[in-house]
């Protein structure tokens, strides 16, 4: 096996974990920080080290074939191309600063070996996920994924709702994985291969455009890429995800795993391409997302589940690009929403730790002079979030969005993306302010105990902070080559009138929040306190009632079905014939009364019959 | 008178056969069961010797001959057994020996 | 000679009758050897002298004895009052009926069956009857024997007065036999 | 020779262990391990020896045969062959053999001679099952298997709840298999009639009987009388009664097998003699046995997650993976019937393990009931870990050999019949719900009593992690099995091709 810098860059990750699993306790809580620490931080320098050394043309590494049976031949296969790079990039450069910040969140925590282990084993999925060239490769990192999320949000395992919020994450991105499976069983039916390169040269070969089958797989496809990025109908997952530890949630809630699903779209376009009308589908799907994160994240008191609305936001808008056709700008906003979110997240997180795990708005307030470092995070990540113009990185990456979507004239989309800005903006400010200004709500905020390390603290939060920057933005390389000219090309004029249009929303934002938030605040509590505004607050805070919905329609019935199952009935039926056998004991044994004498009448009953039976029976007897 | 059918004298031995069988079942007491057991075998000879004679072969009265022993060993048991059986239960009757019941 | 056995045939017919319905255990074995003495009278009727006089000797002459043997020794009272209980119909129609039944049956069959001879009355000598016995049934004979034998232990054991399986269950009344 | 010695190997220790009980209790249990070694490295050189190419080659398609006339008035013999389904099924035995002694190193206290003689028996049983061809030899050992598991579930199992002792669960799985064995029996002794009356000749060798065209009518009932007396053993749902109970009562060792083992005969069972020899029929029946494929799958992992004892819910999830295969083998393609195999072993590794971890928690906490535990992560320090690789591997984790056979018997089941394939992949989402809830249940949330546990020793350890490691190369690696049943594969698959082309033609005809 070559040992080129991509294979390396996936097995450090792999050794870690190794190492820290099969440790089982020998390793203290610095030495597993130490080791899970820096096994990203080789896999980062690799990936620099392959990023470096790549020559532009998609280099395929097939370690060895995994299965081989008939024309069933999926290999254990590396493709490295733009794209690839890119997010190996982003999974170990964010990734490594996540872990440093780690390192800082969760001392004093009992199993931190456990920890590293999982967020290694996260990484190395990640990436085995985004280098597989092999369908079959990619569902492997697509799983490992899901099942190191279950790990990391079940966490805390002490309590229950954590393990459920784990339990439900799982099940929910389990759904979407097997719509992916059932998308890659119809591909390999019809066209014989799993191989990306391969699929997607033979795609418009065998399927015309539009055609039921390209349909029905490029909306397999989608199924399984809504489950993992959690859009409109497998997103309720997403929120409760939140009761992992916050690197976590940084980590794989706003960084990687939730951008797993752009990734595949991205990377089977042509698949999309034969398919127009699913990639409207997904360009709605975006639509409806970012707008309902958006509104939901209006009404949120804790922190992170305001951050992780934002991120299904974001994600939206993601989706959006890739409805009009626009892969490179999502990936660009994929990259730039990446150091962004991770800022906000671990922000959040030092905020979190220095008020003693107090998460609730309401309790915090004040704390912009005590903890500055983290209040710096949160500026310059709210700011890209809100694509503050020309500063931050943000603003690139979404305008580009909002761009693409008015070149390809898809209008709807493009007054949905406006409208998210302005809420965005809304959410953003409220958040800010709610935690760091005002009064603090209590003790806890009176007097944090601010980070002071500077390595774990520090140098990730101002790492990301300059990524989050126009720098972050001028760092992406343009993947325009790797994929289908965007609808963006073709239009020259419209674009300044676009960019006018996107910096008015986010002005008009955050004007409108600073105008409620700062002069009218009284006005705004009763209004939403009273009648219509109260309950339109807890439809948001509640997410428009997806959960409730979901709840209602398939968990209840299940429990009822499995309370009801749990007397085998089926096994019933086979008692059936026990039942019979007894039901002819108990006849018979009236029959055996011990009397001689009704013996005898039976005997001579017999006997009678008989000699009917010859004497009626013509010519018995001859 | 030129003889007497054959037929006369198995439809004798029938009567007798059915009469014993009707005796054997209706009766509760053990010695009228045995004496009616003892009508029906000798019902059987008489069926054999009307063969023998009718055929006029020797072979039927031989055949008589063992149902007599055959019925002296029968009466023999059955009586020894009724010794028993008014010893255990004080009466003859069949009915009180039912302990085999199912 | 036909009328000797119509006649027999009745008394004997009769005399079973009566056995069977009689209350009293003596007056049964009475009719039975009664029957048993009409029916050696067919025999004589029917040419068969040997197998008569045997009828007489063994059948009426032995078994009825022991019969009477028993009877006297049990010296059973006329259990009367438990016949009487017995006469609802409900007892004794089933069985007569299924009796009845049967010879219907036999009748139906002898009807059918091609036995037409004829008994016209000559003799069957006891001669004939010993050489077929100690001719071809020689072994048929040595087997009466044995049975005979069998059923002579077996009456003689389970008859006996003392019985050690009937001392062990009355052990704990009172010593001795008595029945 | 070697494959009479591989039967007999088993049967000898048996005896000689059940002896050795004189010499003190530790010497039945290295005898039984010695002689499972024995077996396991047997069929291991066999494998490394043995070159699997496909049957069109020279040779006959067996690797090894050995045939001796037993009973020529009826064309009875003693007719062994071993090919490559069978060497892998063997050394399987072997292995779980080795395990199911060594996981009850301390669990089995009293007559610990006449338990191994049982453990054996069974095992001897189950080498004979998958290398008898000739149908009477098969049947015999096909009986032969029960009455030691009887006794193992009998004697040396711990009763449930006071309803349901450990002897009726023994007599219920005793009378399942027995009555549907009959089944079996009765369709034997019918094709040999049918042969006979066919060809004047009496025998009851596979490949003569192979070739008997029997009656359409009557063949349709033979090949039911095969399918039952299989779907009893391999459970398929209105079959399955018998396997929650037993495995809740069984020893560890016994649950071992029952799982590991047991189950795989009567897949062999198909693969071996109800496909090929009711080529037709079976292929005409096979929408039915999907269906009930699926059923298993639903109804066995809706069960799973209402049951309280944590055996139990390992045996229903036992049901729910036999459906997939029972799918695979009527779908007639090559790569669903190879995806089947793996998925069998895939299933016996991960059945074994965890019922070797729900043993060693029965060691430690005394009681098989889930409410009665929770939180055992922070107190027992590596079992748990352990518990979470087998969970992943029986919720079809890639890299874990479950998904390998699970993925390969719906992409090979997916042309053919893709409405099953799909109502399958919903088992997909229901194995993750019951595998985590069996997670959620034992390990995570609070603890319902406090207090360290001890952690597993040596042996413990070892079983574990050689079950892990094979889990984890078989799903990564799993070319070598592939190879080695690639002869077995194609032409089970070839007679669904021809048969239906047959049928069709037949179509034309008439």
């Amino acid at each position: 096996m070559m040992v080129t810098p991509v294979v390396l860059s996936f097995l450090f990750p792999l050794m870690g974990t190794l190492v820290l699993a099969f440790s089982s306790g020998r390793l203290g809580a610095r030495g597993s920080s130490v080791i899970g620490v820096g096994s990203v931080g080789l896999a980062a320098l690799a990936t620099l080290w392959a990023v470096l050394s790549h020559t532009g043309d998609r280099e395929i590494i097939t370690l060895w074939t995994w299965i081989s049976v008939g024309d069933f031949q999926p290999t254990i296969g590396l493709g490295v191309d733009g794209l690839a790079l890119v997010m190996m990039a982003v999974i170990t450069g964010v990734g490594f600063l996540i872990h440093l910040f780690a390192a800082w969140y969760m001392t004093g925590e009992a199993g931190i070996t456990r920890f590293y282990a999982w967020m290694n084993l996260f990484v190395f999925s990640m990436m085995l996920l985004v280098l597989g060239d092999n369908l079959l490769l990619l569902f492997l990192g697509w799983e490992g994924v899901g099942l190191c999320s279950y790990g990391l949000i079940g966490y805390y395992y002490q309590g229950l709702d954590n393990a459920r919020a784990a339990f439900k994450a799982f099940v929910v991105t389990r759904i979407g994985d097997v719509f992916l499976a059932l998308g890659l069983f119809l591909v390999f039916m019809e066209l014989g291969t799993l191989d990306i390169a391969t699929v997607l040269t033979r795609a418009p070969e065998f399927w015309a455009e539009g055609s039921a089958t390209a349909n029905l797989a490029a909306l397999l496809v989608l199924g399984g890429a809504l489950g993992k990025s959690a859009q409109v109908p497998l997103h309720t997952w997403l929120p409760d995800a939140m009761a992992g530890p916050t690197p976590v949630s940084a980590l794989i809630h706003a960084a990687t795993m939730v951008t797993a699903g752009i990734y595949l779209i991205a990377r089977l376009n042509g698949l999309f391409l034969l398919a127009p009308d699913v990639m409207l589908l997904v360009g709605v799907i975006g639509a409806i997302s970012l707008l309902l994160a958006a509104f939901a994240a209006l009404a949120q008191t804790d922190i992170k589940r305001v951050l992780a609305y934002s991120t299904m936001s974001q994600i939206g808008y993601m989706f959006l690009a890739l409805g009009v056709g626009a892969f490179d700008a999502a990936i660009f906003h994929l990259v730039t929403h990446a150091f962004f979110k991770a800022l906000l997240f671990l922000s959040a997180g030092a905020v979190i730790i220095s008020c003693h795990h107090e998460q609730d708005m309401r309790k915090l307030g004040g704390l912009w002079r005590k903890l500055p470092v983290a209040y710096g995070g949160f500026i310059v990540g709210g700011a890209a979030l809100v694509a503050l113009p020309l500063v931050s990185a943000g603003f690139f990456s979404k305008d580009e969005i909002l761009w693409q979507a008015m070149a390809a004239d898809r209008n709807g989309l493009l007054i949905a993306g406006l409208l998210g800005a302005v809420l965005t903006g809304i959410y953003t400010v409220r958040l800010v302010l709610g935690t760091f200004h005002g009064e603090p709500g209590s003790d806890h905020a009176r007097h944090p105990e601010p980070g002071t390390n500077l390595i774990t603290h520090h140098l990730p939060l101002v790492v990301l902070a300059v990524l989050s920057t126009f720098i972050g933005a001028w760092l992406y390389p343009g993947l325009g080559g790797l994929f289908p000219d965007a609808p963006g090309e073709a239009v020259e004029g419209g674009h300044t009138l676009l960019q006018v249009l996107a910096i008015g929303a986010v002005v008009a934002g955050l004007a409108l929040a600073g105008w409620l938030f700062l002069m009218r605040r009284p006005w705004l509590d009763d209004v939403a306190s009273k009648g219509a505004g109260a309950s339109l607050w807890k439809l948001w805070h509640h997410a428009w009632g997806f959960d409730a919905l979901f709840d209602r329609v398939l968990v209840r019935p299940w429990q009822w079905s499995v309370r009801m199952l749990r007397f085998d009935f089926i096994n019933l039926i086979m008692n059936l014939p026990a039942l019979i056998a007894r039901g002819f004991n108990a006849g018979l044994v009236r029959s055996q009364n011990g009397r001689t004498r009704s013996y005898a009448v039976v005997m001579v009953f017999g006997a009678t019959v008989i000699l009917l039976a010859l004497a009626l029976v013509p010519g018995g007897v001859a | 008178m030129n003889g007497i059918p054959m037929e006369h004298g198995l439809i004798l031995a029938s009567i007798l056969f059915s009469l014993g069988l009707a005796g054997l079942m209706l009766r509760r007491s053990m010695l009228f069961v045995l004496m009616s057991l003892e009508v029906m075998l000798n019902s059987a000879a008489l069926a054999f010797v009307v063969g023998a004679t009718a055929w006029s072969q020797p072979d039927g009265q031989a055949m008589f001959l063992l149902v007599i022993t055959l019925a002296a060993a029968e009466a023999s048991v059955g009586l020894a057994l009724m010794i028993q059986l008014y010893q255990r239960y004080r009466s003859l009757d069949l009915d009180a020996a039912s302990r085999m019941r199912g | 000679m036909e009328i000797a056995f119509y006649l027999s045939g009745l008394v004997a017919v009769l005399a079973t009758v009566g056995v069977i319905t009689g209350t009293s255990p003596v007056h049964a074995v009475v009719y039975l050897i009664v029957s048993l003495i009409a029916v050696a009278m067919v025999f004589f009727a029917l040419g068969a002298p040997f197998a008569g006089a045997l009828e007489i000797i063994v059948y009426a002459g032995a078994i009825m004895v022991l019969f009477v043997f028993v009877v006297m020794m049990l010296n059973l009272r006329p259990d009367a009052e438990r016949e009487l209980t017995w006469t609802h119909p409900r007892h004794w129609l089933g069985p007569s009926l299924l009796a009845l039944v049967l010879l219907g049956a036999l009748l139906a069959l002898l009807r059918q069956g091609g036995v037409s001879e004829v008994i016209d009355g000559e003799l069957l000598t006891a001669r004939a009857v010993g050489l077929t016995l100690f001719g071809p049934w020689l072994m048929v004979v040595e087997l009466a024997a044995i049975l005979l034998l069998a059923a002579l232990v077996t009456a003689s054991h389970v008859g006996r007065r003392s019985n050690p399986l009937n001392r062990k269950m009355t052990g704990n009344r009172k010593r001795g036999g008595t029945p | 020779m070697i494959l009479v010695w591989l039967i007999l190997i088993p049967f000898l220790g048996g005896l000689l262990c059940w002896q050795a009980e004189r010499w003190g209790e530790q010497a039945p249990r290295w005898i039984a391990l010695a002689t499972m070694l024995f077996v396991l490295v047997i069929s291991v050189v066999l494998w490394l020896g043995g070159d699997f190419s496909l049957p069109g080659s020279y040779e006959s398609q067996w690797l090894l045969e050995w045939r001796v006339p037993w009973i020529p008035r009826f064309g009875i013999e003693i007719h062994l062959a071993m090919d490559g389904l069978s060497l892998i099924l063997v050394a399987l035995t072997g292995f779980l053999g080795t395990l199911a002694v060594l996981c009850s190193w301390h669990e089995i206290a009293h007559r610990v001679g006449f338990f191994h003689l049982n453990l054996l028996f069974i095992l001897g049983g189950v080498v004979g099952v998958f290398l008898a061809l000739d149908l009477f030899l098969f049947f015999l050992f096909w009986e032969m298997m029960l009455v030691p598991m009887y006794f193992l579930i009998a004697l040396w199992g711990h009763s449930g709840s006071p309803g349901q002792t450990r002897i009726r669960a023994a007599t219920r799985f005793f009378i399942y298999t027995q009555a549907s064995g009959l089944l079996m029996l009765v369709a034997i002794l019918a094709l040999v009639f049918v042969h006979y009356s066919n060809t004047g000749e009496l025998s009851f060798s596979y490949d003569v009987l192979r070739g008997t065209d029997v009656p359409e009518p009557l063949a349709f009932w033979l090949m039911l009388g095969f399918f039952i007396a299989f779907a009893v053993k391999l459970p398929v749902v209105p079959f399955h009664g018998w396997l929650p109970d037993a495995h809740a009562q069984a020893p560890t060792a016994g649950s071992v097998d029952l799982a590991g083992i047991l189950l795989k005969t009567a897949a062999y069972g198909m693969i071996r003699f109800a496909l090929p020899l009711f080529p037709e029929q079976s292929a005409a029946f096979a929408p039915v046995a999907m269906t009930l494929g699926l059923v298993g799958i639903i109804y066995g992992a809706v069960l799973a997650c209402g049951q309280q004892d944590i055996k139990r819910l390992i045996a229903y999830t036992s049901i729910s993976h036999m459906g997939f295969v029972l799918i695979a083998l009527y779908s007639g393609s090559e790569l669903a019937i190879q995806g089947a195999i793996i998925l069998m072993v895939a299933h016996a590794f991960s059945s074994a393990g965890l019922f070797i971890l729900s043993g060693q928690l029965y060691e430690r906490i005394h009681t098989r009931d889930m409410r009665t535990m929770g939180g055992l992560w922070s107190r027992i320090p590596v079992l748990p870990g352990f518990t979470l690789c087998f969970v992943a591997a029986s919720l079809g984790m890639p890299a874990t050999a479950n998904f390998v056979g699970e993925f390969m018997v719906l992409f090979g089941t997916f042309p053919s019949a893709p409405v099953v394939v799909v109502i399958a992949s919903v088992g997909l989402v229901l194995a993750a719900i019951y595998s985590l809830l069996l997670m959620q249940r034992v390990h995570y949330g609070p603890e319902y009593r406090p207090g360290p546990l001890k952690g597993p020793d040596a042996r413990e350890y070892g079983m574990m992690l050689t079950l892990l490691v094979l889990t984890i190369a078989v799903g990564l690696y799993p070319q070598p099995l592939l190879d080695t049943t690639a002869a077995v594969a194609a032409p089970v698959a070839e007679l669904f091709t021809d048969a239906s082309d047959l049928a069709a033609r037949a179509g034309e005809v008439n």
